[in-house]
Protein backbone atom coordinates (compact mmCIF):
# COMPACT_ATOMS: atom_id res chain seq x y z
CA UNK A 1 0.00 0.00 0.00
CA UNK A 2 1.21 3.41 -1.12
CA UNK A 3 0.20 6.36 1.73
CA UNK A 4 0.54 9.72 0.54
CA UNK A 5 0.58 12.18 3.23
CA UNK A 6 -0.78 15.91 1.75
CA UNK A 7 -0.65 18.93 3.83
CA UNK A 8 0.70 19.62 7.54
CA UNK A 9 1.57 16.60 9.35
CA UNK A 10 1.02 18.06 13.56
CA UNK A 11 -0.39 16.88 16.58
CA UNK A 12 -3.81 18.67 15.33
CA UNK A 13 -3.98 16.51 11.57
CA UNK A 14 -1.84 13.52 13.54
CA UNK A 15 -5.63 12.43 14.76
CA UNK A 16 -7.11 12.29 11.49
CA UNK A 17 -4.12 11.07 9.13
CA UNK A 18 -3.90 8.14 11.77
CA UNK A 19 -7.65 7.08 11.60
CA UNK A 20 -7.18 7.52 7.74
CA UNK A 21 -4.23 4.98 7.35
CA UNK A 22 -5.26 2.59 9.86
CA UNK A 23 -8.55 2.28 7.91
CA UNK A 24 -6.84 1.73 4.78
CA UNK A 25 -4.51 -0.32 6.32
CA UNK A 26 -7.41 -2.99 7.65
CA UNK A 27 -8.67 -3.23 4.23
CA UNK A 28 -5.01 -3.66 2.38
CA UNK A 29 -4.19 -7.03 1.41
CA UNK A 30 -0.75 -6.62 1.69
CA UNK A 31 0.84 -5.50 4.97
CA UNK A 32 3.62 -3.76 3.29
CA UNK A 33 3.11 0.52 3.18
CA UNK A 34 5.21 3.02 1.54
CA UNK A 35 4.74 6.26 3.25
CA UNK A 36 4.89 9.00 0.42
CA UNK A 37 5.46 12.59 1.93
CA UNK A 38 6.28 14.69 -1.16
CA UNK A 39 3.31 16.37 -0.81
CA UNK A 40 3.26 16.53 2.96
CA UNK A 41 4.38 20.45 3.32
CA UNK A 42 4.96 20.43 7.37
CA UNK A 43 6.06 18.24 9.86
CA UNK A 44 6.92 18.08 13.36
CA UNK A 45 7.82 15.34 15.88
CA UNK A 46 4.44 13.98 15.57
CA UNK A 47 5.29 12.59 12.22
CA UNK A 48 7.62 9.94 13.79
CA UNK A 49 5.08 9.16 16.45
CA UNK A 50 2.87 8.54 13.65
CA UNK A 51 5.27 6.48 11.19
CA UNK A 52 6.59 4.46 14.38
CA UNK A 53 2.70 3.59 15.32
CA UNK A 54 1.66 2.08 12.04
CA UNK A 55 5.54 0.78 11.58
CA UNK A 56 4.88 -1.55 14.57
CA UNK A 57 1.61 -2.46 13.99
CA UNK A 58 1.99 -3.74 10.38
CA UNK A 59 5.28 -5.43 11.64
CA UNK A 60 3.21 -7.94 13.64
CA UNK A 61 1.62 -8.96 10.50
CA UNK A 62 4.78 -9.60 9.00
CA UNK A 63 4.79 -5.88 6.96
CA UNK A 64 7.11 -3.81 5.94
CA UNK A 65 7.58 0.12 6.37
CA UNK A 66 9.32 2.57 4.15
CA UNK A 67 9.29 6.44 3.29
CA UNK A 68 9.49 8.22 0.22
CA UNK A 69 10.08 11.80 -0.65
CA UNK A 70 11.38 13.61 2.44
CA UNK A 71 12.04 16.44 2.60
CA UNK A 72 15.22 18.22 4.07
CA UNK A 73 13.48 19.15 7.48
CA UNK A 74 11.04 15.87 7.85
CA UNK A 75 14.97 13.78 6.97
CA UNK A 76 16.57 15.70 9.75
CA UNK A 77 13.88 14.83 12.26
CA UNK A 78 13.74 10.77 11.58
CA UNK A 79 17.37 10.98 11.34
CA UNK A 80 17.48 12.15 15.17
CA UNK A 81 14.55 9.72 16.49
CA UNK A 82 16.42 7.10 14.60
CA UNK A 83 13.40 5.80 12.66
CA UNK A 84 15.50 5.71 9.38
CA UNK A 85 17.34 2.54 11.18
CA UNK A 86 14.13 0.63 10.77
CA UNK A 87 11.96 2.16 8.38
CA UNK A 88 14.18 2.97 5.80
CA UNK A 89 13.60 6.27 2.83
CA UNK A 90 14.13 5.99 -0.55
CA UNK A 91 14.09 8.47 -3.32
CA UNK A 92 11.34 7.31 -5.01
CA UNK A 93 8.29 4.85 -4.96
CA UNK A 94 10.00 2.63 -7.61
CA UNK A 95 12.76 2.37 -5.22
CA UNK A 96 10.99 1.39 -2.23
CA UNK A 97 9.03 -1.47 -3.89
CA UNK A 98 12.22 -2.73 -4.86
CA UNK A 99 13.62 -3.43 -1.64
CA UNK A 100 10.28 -3.92 -0.12
CA UNK B 1 20.80 44.93 21.51
CA UNK B 2 17.69 46.60 20.91
CA UNK B 3 14.49 44.51 19.13
CA UNK B 4 13.54 46.07 15.61
CA UNK B 5 10.13 44.30 16.51
CA UNK B 6 8.50 42.41 19.41
CA UNK B 7 4.74 40.58 19.85
CA UNK B 8 2.78 39.31 21.94
CA UNK B 9 0.21 36.42 21.59
CA UNK B 10 -1.91 34.59 23.61
CA UNK B 11 -4.47 32.10 22.72
CA UNK B 12 -6.48 29.13 23.86
CA UNK B 13 -4.79 25.88 24.32
CA UNK B 14 -6.59 23.91 21.36
CA UNK B 15 -4.88 22.01 18.90
CA UNK B 16 -5.97 24.41 15.87
CA UNK B 17 -3.12 26.95 17.53
CA UNK B 18 -0.79 25.27 17.08
CA UNK B 19 -0.94 25.71 13.15
CA UNK B 20 -1.70 29.22 14.20
CA UNK B 21 1.03 29.95 16.16
CA UNK B 22 3.32 28.73 13.43
CA UNK B 23 2.20 30.57 10.94
CA UNK B 24 2.30 33.92 13.55
CA UNK B 25 5.72 33.10 13.85
CA UNK B 26 7.09 32.59 10.31
CA UNK B 27 4.92 36.10 9.25
CA UNK B 28 6.75 37.92 12.22
CA UNK B 29 10.22 36.23 11.17
CA UNK B 30 9.92 37.09 7.03
CA UNK B 31 10.05 40.53 7.84
CA UNK B 32 13.64 39.90 8.61
CA UNK B 33 13.62 37.74 5.32
CA UNK B 34 15.70 34.38 6.38
CA UNK B 35 16.11 31.59 3.82
CA UNK B 36 12.91 29.31 3.40
CA UNK B 37 14.59 26.66 5.15
CA UNK B 38 15.49 29.11 8.33
CA UNK B 39 12.15 29.66 8.30
CA UNK B 40 10.78 26.21 8.53
CA UNK B 41 13.60 25.62 11.65
CA UNK B 42 11.09 28.05 13.40
CA UNK B 43 8.07 27.28 12.49
CA UNK B 44 9.04 23.37 13.59
CA UNK B 45 10.54 24.59 17.20
CA UNK B 46 7.47 26.38 17.90
CA UNK B 47 5.05 23.70 16.30
CA UNK B 48 6.99 21.64 19.07
CA UNK B 49 6.47 24.08 21.98
CA UNK B 50 2.77 25.27 21.33
CA UNK B 51 2.08 21.44 20.95
CA UNK B 52 3.60 20.65 24.40
CA UNK B 53 1.79 23.28 26.07
CA UNK B 54 -1.61 21.78 24.42
CA UNK B 55 -0.80 18.51 25.21
CA UNK B 56 1.15 18.24 28.07
CA UNK B 57 1.17 20.97 29.95
CA UNK B 58 -2.75 21.77 29.95
CA UNK B 59 -3.29 18.12 28.78
CA UNK B 60 -5.71 18.73 26.17
CA UNK B 61 -8.36 20.70 29.31
CA UNK B 62 -8.66 24.89 28.14
CA UNK B 63 -5.61 27.07 29.17
CA UNK B 64 -4.01 29.99 27.74
CA UNK B 65 -0.68 29.65 26.07
CA UNK B 66 1.71 32.89 25.48
CA UNK B 67 4.07 33.43 22.97
CA UNK B 68 6.54 36.48 22.83
CA UNK B 69 8.81 37.29 20.10
CA UNK B 70 11.66 39.63 19.49
CA UNK B 71 13.50 40.41 16.13
CA UNK B 72 16.93 41.49 15.96
CA UNK B 73 18.35 42.19 12.56
CA UNK B 74 19.61 38.46 11.98
CA UNK B 75 18.04 36.82 15.19
CA UNK B 76 14.74 35.82 16.57
CA UNK B 77 14.18 35.55 20.11
CA UNK B 78 10.91 33.30 21.40
CA UNK B 79 9.40 33.00 24.34
CA UNK B 80 6.15 30.25 24.48
CA UNK B 81 5.02 29.79 28.03
CA UNK B 82 1.93 28.23 29.69
CA UNK B 83 0.21 28.06 33.21
CA UNK B 84 0.02 23.90 33.00
CA UNK B 85 1.06 21.22 35.28
CA UNK B 86 4.49 21.96 34.87
CA UNK B 87 7.62 19.47 34.56
CA UNK B 88 9.02 17.98 37.50
CA UNK B 89 12.48 16.59 36.48
CA UNK B 90 13.17 18.83 33.20
CA UNK B 91 16.85 17.44 32.70
CA UNK B 92 14.50 13.79 32.16
CA UNK B 93 11.96 15.38 30.12
CA UNK B 94 14.64 17.01 28.01
CA UNK B 95 16.12 13.98 26.99
CA UNK B 96 15.29 12.31 23.50
CA UNK B 97 13.30 9.31 23.22
CA UNK B 98 11.46 10.20 26.73
CA UNK B 99 7.99 11.13 26.83
CA UNK B 100 4.95 10.82 29.54
CA UNK B 101 2.55 9.87 27.17
CA UNK B 102 3.83 6.92 24.82
CA UNK B 103 0.42 5.95 24.54
CA UNK B 104 -0.39 8.89 22.04
CA UNK B 105 1.86 8.00 19.40
CA UNK B 106 4.18 10.88 21.33
CA UNK B 107 7.79 10.21 20.47
CA UNK B 108 9.98 12.01 22.99
CA UNK B 109 12.11 13.89 20.84
CA UNK B 110 9.81 17.23 20.97
CA UNK B 111 12.48 19.04 22.92
CA UNK B 112 15.49 17.29 20.86
CA UNK B 113 14.32 18.94 17.49
CA UNK B 114 13.35 22.24 19.08
CA UNK B 115 17.49 22.32 19.82
CA UNK B 116 18.40 21.10 16.74
CA UNK B 117 16.61 23.91 14.88
CA UNK B 118 16.89 26.39 17.47
CA UNK B 119 20.93 27.87 18.56
CA UNK B 120 19.18 27.72 22.57
CA UNK B 121 16.68 26.80 24.04
CA UNK B 122 16.20 27.06 28.10
CA UNK B 123 13.47 25.33 29.63
CA UNK B 124 11.86 26.56 33.41
CA UNK B 125 9.07 25.23 34.87
CA UNK B 126 7.57 24.93 38.35
CA UNK B 127 5.17 21.79 38.90
CA UNK B 128 1.49 23.37 39.14
CA UNK B 129 2.56 26.49 38.05
CA UNK B 130 3.60 26.02 34.32
CA UNK B 131 6.45 25.97 31.89
CA UNK B 132 8.26 28.58 30.04
CA UNK B 133 10.50 27.22 26.58
CA UNK B 134 12.86 30.20 25.83
CA UNK B 135 14.57 30.07 22.50
CA UNK B 136 16.69 32.11 20.04
CA UNK B 137 17.95 31.59 17.10
CA UNK B 138 20.63 33.29 14.65
CA UNK B 139 19.73 33.14 10.64
CA UNK B 140 23.60 32.50 9.67
CA UNK B 141 21.59 33.70 6.18
CA UNK B 142 21.30 37.05 7.22
CA UNK B 143 25.11 37.84 8.77
CA UNK B 144 26.70 40.84 7.51
CA UNK C 1 -22.60 33.02 22.61
CA UNK C 2 -19.27 31.17 23.15
CA UNK C 3 -16.34 31.71 20.69
CA UNK C 4 -14.51 28.43 20.19
CA UNK C 5 -11.46 30.36 19.86
CA UNK C 6 -9.55 33.62 21.05
CA UNK C 7 -6.23 35.33 20.80
CA UNK C 8 -4.74 38.93 22.29
CA UNK C 9 -1.76 40.09 19.75
CA UNK C 10 -0.04 43.11 21.12
CA UNK C 11 2.73 44.24 18.71
CA UNK C 12 4.91 47.88 18.37
CA UNK C 13 3.37 50.17 15.57
CA UNK C 14 5.32 49.98 13.05
CA UNK C 15 4.24 49.94 9.35
CA UNK C 16 5.17 47.05 9.11
CA UNK C 17 3.44 45.56 11.57
CA UNK C 18 -0.27 46.49 9.26
CA UNK C 19 0.86 43.16 6.71
CA UNK C 20 1.76 41.48 10.00
CA UNK C 21 -1.74 41.75 12.10
CA UNK C 22 -3.45 41.26 8.31
CA UNK C 23 -2.15 38.28 8.16
CA UNK C 24 -2.52 36.81 11.85
CA UNK C 25 -6.18 38.08 11.59
CA UNK C 26 -6.83 36.22 8.35
CA UNK C 27 -4.88 33.31 9.72
CA UNK C 28 -7.13 33.32 12.80
CA UNK C 29 -10.09 33.42 10.76
CA UNK C 30 -9.13 30.88 8.46
CA UNK C 31 -9.78 28.38 10.70
CA UNK C 32 -13.83 28.48 10.07
CA UNK C 33 -13.00 28.59 6.20
CA UNK C 34 -14.71 31.63 4.73
CA UNK C 35 -14.23 32.39 1.56
CA UNK C 36 -11.37 34.42 -0.09
CA UNK C 37 -13.84 37.47 -0.36
CA UNK C 38 -15.32 37.35 3.37
CA UNK C 39 -11.20 37.29 4.30
CA UNK C 40 -10.05 39.82 1.87
CA UNK C 41 -12.66 41.85 3.60
CA UNK C 42 -11.79 40.85 6.91
CA UNK C 43 -8.04 41.82 6.03
CA UNK C 44 -8.62 45.25 4.40
CA UNK C 45 -11.04 46.20 7.85
CA UNK C 46 -7.65 45.21 10.14
CA UNK C 47 -5.43 46.48 7.63
CA UNK C 48 -7.61 50.57 8.08
CA UNK C 49 -7.69 49.77 12.01
CA UNK C 50 -4.08 49.22 12.56
CA UNK C 51 -2.82 51.83 10.20
CA UNK C 52 -4.97 54.41 11.83
CA UNK C 53 -3.54 53.22 15.29
CA UNK C 54 -0.05 53.85 13.45
CA UNK C 55 -0.56 56.97 11.67
CA UNK C 56 -3.16 59.08 13.77
CA UNK C 57 -2.98 57.20 17.06
CA UNK C 58 0.95 57.19 17.73
CA UNK C 59 1.70 59.77 15.07
CA UNK C 60 4.22 57.37 13.85
CA UNK C 61 5.62 57.43 17.09
CA UNK C 62 6.59 53.97 18.98
CA UNK C 63 3.40 52.89 21.18
CA UNK C 64 1.86 49.63 21.86
CA UNK C 65 -1.15 48.41 19.62
CA UNK C 66 -3.55 45.16 20.72
CA UNK C 67 -5.76 42.94 18.44
CA UNK C 68 -8.15 40.85 20.33
CA UNK C 69 -10.26 38.56 18.27
CA UNK C 70 -12.82 36.29 19.06
CA UNK C 71 -14.17 33.43 16.60
CA UNK C 72 -17.53 32.14 16.58
CA UNK C 73 -18.84 28.72 14.48
CA UNK C 74 -20.00 31.65 11.41
CA UNK C 75 -18.89 34.78 12.77
CA UNK C 76 -15.40 37.48 14.03
CA UNK C 77 -15.29 39.25 16.44
CA UNK C 78 -12.27 41.85 16.38
CA UNK C 79 -10.75 44.85 18.54
CA UNK C 80 -8.10 46.35 17.76
CA UNK C 81 -6.75 49.46 20.42
CA UNK C 82 -4.16 51.62 21.21
CA UNK C 83 -2.97 54.48 23.79
CA UNK C 84 -2.04 56.82 21.66
CA UNK C 85 -3.68 60.70 20.93
CA UNK C 86 -7.38 59.50 20.81
CA UNK C 87 -10.21 61.20 18.59
CA UNK C 88 -12.09 64.36 19.88
CA UNK C 89 -15.02 64.23 17.59
CA UNK C 90 -15.35 60.49 16.80
CA UNK C 91 -18.63 61.55 14.52
CA UNK C 92 -16.65 63.99 12.17
CA UNK C 93 -13.76 61.59 12.31
CA UNK C 94 -16.35 58.54 10.55
CA UNK C 95 -17.69 60.83 7.98
CA UNK C 96 -16.64 59.55 4.38
CA UNK C 97 -13.50 61.72 3.14
CA UNK C 98 -12.88 63.47 6.64
CA UNK C 99 -9.06 63.19 7.59
CA UNK C 100 -7.08 65.12 9.79
CA UNK C 101 -4.18 64.40 7.72
CA UNK C 102 -5.03 64.94 3.90
CA UNK C 103 -1.24 66.12 3.38
CA UNK C 104 0.12 62.67 3.59
CA UNK C 105 -2.33 61.76 0.94
CA UNK C 106 -4.70 59.91 3.69
CA UNK C 107 -8.38 59.58 2.18
CA UNK C 108 -10.10 59.45 5.13
CA UNK C 109 -12.04 56.65 4.19
CA UNK C 110 -10.06 54.40 6.39
CA UNK C 111 -13.70 54.25 8.84
CA UNK C 112 -16.05 53.99 5.49
CA UNK C 113 -14.19 50.99 4.37
CA UNK C 114 -13.85 49.27 8.11
CA UNK C 115 -18.02 50.18 7.61
CA UNK C 116 -18.37 48.81 4.46
CA UNK C 117 -16.50 45.24 4.63
CA UNK C 118 -17.83 44.84 8.72
CA UNK C 119 -21.40 44.28 9.87
CA UNK C 120 -20.31 46.14 12.56
CA UNK C 121 -17.86 48.91 13.63
CA UNK C 122 -17.93 51.25 16.88
CA UNK C 123 -15.59 53.27 18.23
CA UNK C 124 -14.28 54.62 21.45
CA UNK C 125 -11.95 56.96 22.16
CA UNK C 126 -10.67 59.46 24.51
CA UNK C 127 -7.99 62.21 23.86
CA UNK C 128 -4.79 61.60 25.25
CA UNK C 129 -5.67 58.11 26.16
CA UNK C 130 -6.62 56.14 23.34
CA UNK C 131 -9.13 54.54 20.42
CA UNK C 132 -10.94 51.73 20.16
CA UNK C 133 -12.16 50.08 17.30
CA UNK C 134 -14.95 46.97 17.57
CA UNK C 135 -15.77 45.58 14.18
CA UNK C 136 -17.67 42.40 14.38
CA UNK C 137 -18.84 40.39 10.81
CA UNK C 138 -20.97 37.42 10.48
CA UNK C 139 -19.85 34.68 7.35
CA UNK C 140 -22.78 34.55 5.26
CA UNK C 141 -21.15 31.66 3.22
CA UNK C 142 -21.14 29.87 6.45
CA UNK C 143 -24.18 30.55 8.20
CA UNK C 144 -26.60 27.15 8.23
CA UNK D 1 2.95 55.34 -19.49
CA UNK D 2 1.62 52.26 -17.79
CA UNK D 3 2.31 51.97 -14.10
CA UNK D 4 2.25 48.46 -13.00
CA UNK D 5 1.21 47.89 -9.12
CA UNK D 6 2.78 44.22 -8.22
CA UNK D 7 2.16 42.81 -4.85
CA UNK D 8 0.30 44.39 -1.55
CA UNK D 9 -0.71 48.32 -1.61
CA UNK D 10 -0.93 49.67 2.03
CA UNK D 11 0.49 52.71 4.31
CA UNK D 12 3.63 50.98 4.94
CA UNK D 13 4.29 50.59 1.03
CA UNK D 14 2.93 53.11 -0.15
CA UNK D 15 5.99 55.31 0.38
CA UNK D 16 8.01 53.21 -1.54
CA UNK D 17 5.29 52.99 -4.66
CA UNK D 18 4.29 56.98 -4.53
CA UNK D 19 8.36 57.29 -5.08
CA UNK D 20 8.57 54.85 -7.40
CA UNK D 21 5.93 56.59 -9.46
CA UNK D 22 6.43 59.75 -9.32
CA UNK D 23 10.49 59.04 -10.43
CA UNK D 24 8.53 57.50 -13.57
CA UNK D 25 6.30 60.32 -14.24
CA UNK D 26 8.88 63.28 -14.33
CA UNK D 27 11.10 60.88 -16.81
CA UNK D 28 7.93 60.31 -19.12
CA UNK D 29 7.26 62.45 -21.84
CA UNK D 30 4.16 61.67 -21.81
CA UNK D 31 1.90 62.63 -19.15
CA UNK D 32 -0.77 60.35 -19.38
CA UNK D 33 -0.77 57.50 -16.75
CA UNK D 34 -2.48 54.00 -16.98
CA UNK D 35 -2.42 52.27 -13.31
CA UNK D 36 -2.32 48.49 -14.25
CA UNK D 37 -3.51 46.74 -10.66
CA UNK D 38 -3.78 43.29 -12.30
CA UNK D 39 -0.91 41.86 -10.19
CA UNK D 40 -1.83 43.62 -6.82
CA UNK D 41 -2.77 40.99 -4.25
CA UNK D 42 -4.31 43.44 -1.41
CA UNK D 43 -5.49 47.00 -1.14
CA UNK D 44 -6.09 48.90 1.36
CA UNK D 45 -7.35 53.18 1.78
CA UNK D 46 -3.80 53.72 1.14
CA UNK D 47 -4.79 53.31 -2.67
CA UNK D 48 -7.02 55.98 -2.68
CA UNK D 49 -4.46 58.32 -1.52
CA UNK D 50 -1.67 56.90 -3.69
CA UNK D 51 -3.98 57.44 -7.13
CA UNK D 52 -5.46 60.54 -6.35
CA UNK D 53 -2.64 61.64 -5.63
CA UNK D 54 -0.70 60.95 -9.00
CA UNK D 55 -3.71 62.28 -10.38
CA UNK D 56 -3.55 65.75 -9.44
CA UNK D 57 -0.50 65.59 -10.65
CA UNK D 58 -0.47 64.72 -13.64
CA UNK D 59 -3.41 66.71 -14.24
CA UNK D 60 -2.07 69.69 -13.69
CA UNK D 61 0.34 68.86 -16.76
CA UNK D 62 -2.81 68.47 -18.76
CA UNK D 63 -2.31 64.52 -18.25
CA UNK D 64 -5.14 61.69 -17.86
CA UNK D 65 -5.07 59.34 -15.76
CA UNK D 66 -7.22 55.50 -15.76
CA UNK D 67 -7.51 52.15 -14.00
CA UNK D 68 -7.20 48.56 -15.17
CA UNK D 69 -7.31 44.87 -13.68
CA UNK D 70 -9.97 45.92 -10.77
CA UNK D 71 -10.15 43.20 -7.98
CA UNK D 72 -13.61 43.40 -6.54
CA UNK D 73 -11.77 44.58 -3.18
CA UNK D 74 -10.19 47.32 -4.77
CA UNK D 75 -13.03 48.61 -7.19
CA UNK D 76 -15.27 48.68 -4.48
CA UNK D 77 -12.98 51.09 -2.18
CA UNK D 78 -12.06 53.07 -5.28
CA UNK D 79 -16.44 53.09 -5.66
CA UNK D 80 -16.65 54.54 -1.83
CA UNK D 81 -14.45 57.42 -2.40
CA UNK D 82 -15.91 58.50 -5.73
CA UNK D 83 -12.22 58.18 -7.26
CA UNK D 84 -13.92 56.27 -10.62
CA UNK D 85 -15.90 59.32 -11.02
CA UNK D 86 -12.56 61.31 -12.01
CA UNK D 87 -9.79 58.33 -12.72
CA UNK D 88 -11.89 55.89 -15.14
CA UNK D 89 -11.45 51.95 -15.01
CA UNK D 90 -11.53 49.68 -17.93
CA UNK D 91 -11.27 45.89 -18.61
CA UNK D 92 -7.77 45.96 -20.60
CA UNK D 93 -4.77 48.23 -21.42
CA UNK D 94 -6.21 48.70 -24.64
CA UNK D 95 -9.50 49.77 -23.49
CA UNK D 96 -7.83 52.18 -21.60
CA UNK D 97 -5.48 53.62 -24.63
CA UNK D 98 -8.02 54.16 -26.88
CA UNK D 99 -10.23 56.47 -24.69
CA UNK D 100 -7.03 58.49 -23.05
N1 LIG E 1 4.69 22.50 28.48
C1 LIG E 1 4.85 21.35 29.16
N2 LIG E 1 4.16 21.13 30.30
C2 LIG E 1 4.31 19.98 30.99
N3 LIG E 1 5.13 18.97 30.64
C3 LIG E 1 5.85 19.12 29.52
C4 LIG E 1 5.76 20.30 28.73
N4 LIG E 1 6.59 20.17 27.67
C5 LIG E 1 7.18 18.97 27.82
N5 LIG E 1 6.75 18.32 28.91
C6 LIG E 1 7.21 16.99 29.40
O1 LIG E 1 8.42 16.67 28.75
C7 LIG E 1 8.29 15.45 28.04
C8 LIG E 1 9.17 15.43 26.81
O2 LIG E 1 8.70 16.39 25.88
P1 LIG E 1 9.08 16.25 24.35
O3 LIG E 1 10.57 16.07 24.23
O4 LIG E 1 8.51 17.40 23.63
O5 LIG E 1 8.41 14.90 23.87
P2 LIG E 1 6.86 14.51 23.64
O6 LIG E 1 6.05 15.75 23.47
O7 LIG E 1 6.89 13.69 22.41
O8 LIG E 1 6.44 13.75 24.85
C9 LIG E 1 6.82 15.30 27.77
O9 LIG E 1 6.44 13.96 27.56
C10 LIG E 1 6.22 15.90 29.03
O10 LIG E 1 6.21 14.95 30.09
N1 LIG F 1 -6.54 55.27 16.20
C1 LIG F 1 -6.74 56.59 16.01
N2 LIG F 1 -6.19 57.50 16.84
C2 LIG F 1 -6.37 58.84 16.64
N3 LIG F 1 -7.08 59.35 15.63
C3 LIG F 1 -7.67 58.50 14.76
C4 LIG F 1 -7.52 57.09 14.90
N4 LIG F 1 -8.21 56.50 13.89
C5 LIG F 1 -8.76 57.49 13.17
N5 LIG F 1 -8.44 58.70 13.68
C6 LIG F 1 -8.88 60.03 13.17
O1 LIG F 1 -9.98 59.81 12.31
C7 LIG F 1 -9.72 60.36 11.01
C8 LIG F 1 -10.42 59.57 9.95
O2 LIG F 1 -9.89 58.26 9.88
P1 LIG F 1 -10.05 57.41 8.56
O3 LIG F 1 -11.49 57.40 8.15
O4 LIG F 1 -9.44 56.08 8.78
O5 LIG F 1 -9.25 58.19 7.44
P2 LIG F 1 -7.68 58.45 7.22
O6 LIG F 1 -6.91 57.38 7.96
O7 LIG F 1 -7.49 58.32 5.75
O8 LIG F 1 -7.38 59.80 7.76
C9 LIG F 1 -8.22 60.37 10.92
O9 LIG F 1 -7.76 61.29 9.96
C10 LIG F 1 -7.81 60.71 12.35
O10 LIG F 1 -7.90 62.08 12.59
Amino acid sequence: MIAGVVGELDHHSADYIRQKLDAELVKASNKNIIFDLSKMSFMDSSGIGIIMGRYKNIQKLGGKASLVGLSDQSRRIFEMSGLLKIVPAYETIDEALKNM
Amino acid sequence: MQPINEIKLEFLSKSSNEAFARVVAAAFVSQIDPTLEELADVKTAVSEAVTNAVIHGYENSQGLIRMHCKLFCDAVEIIISDDGVGIEDIELARQPLYTSKPDMDRSGMGFTVMESFMDIVEVTSKPGEGTTVYMFKTFKSLIK
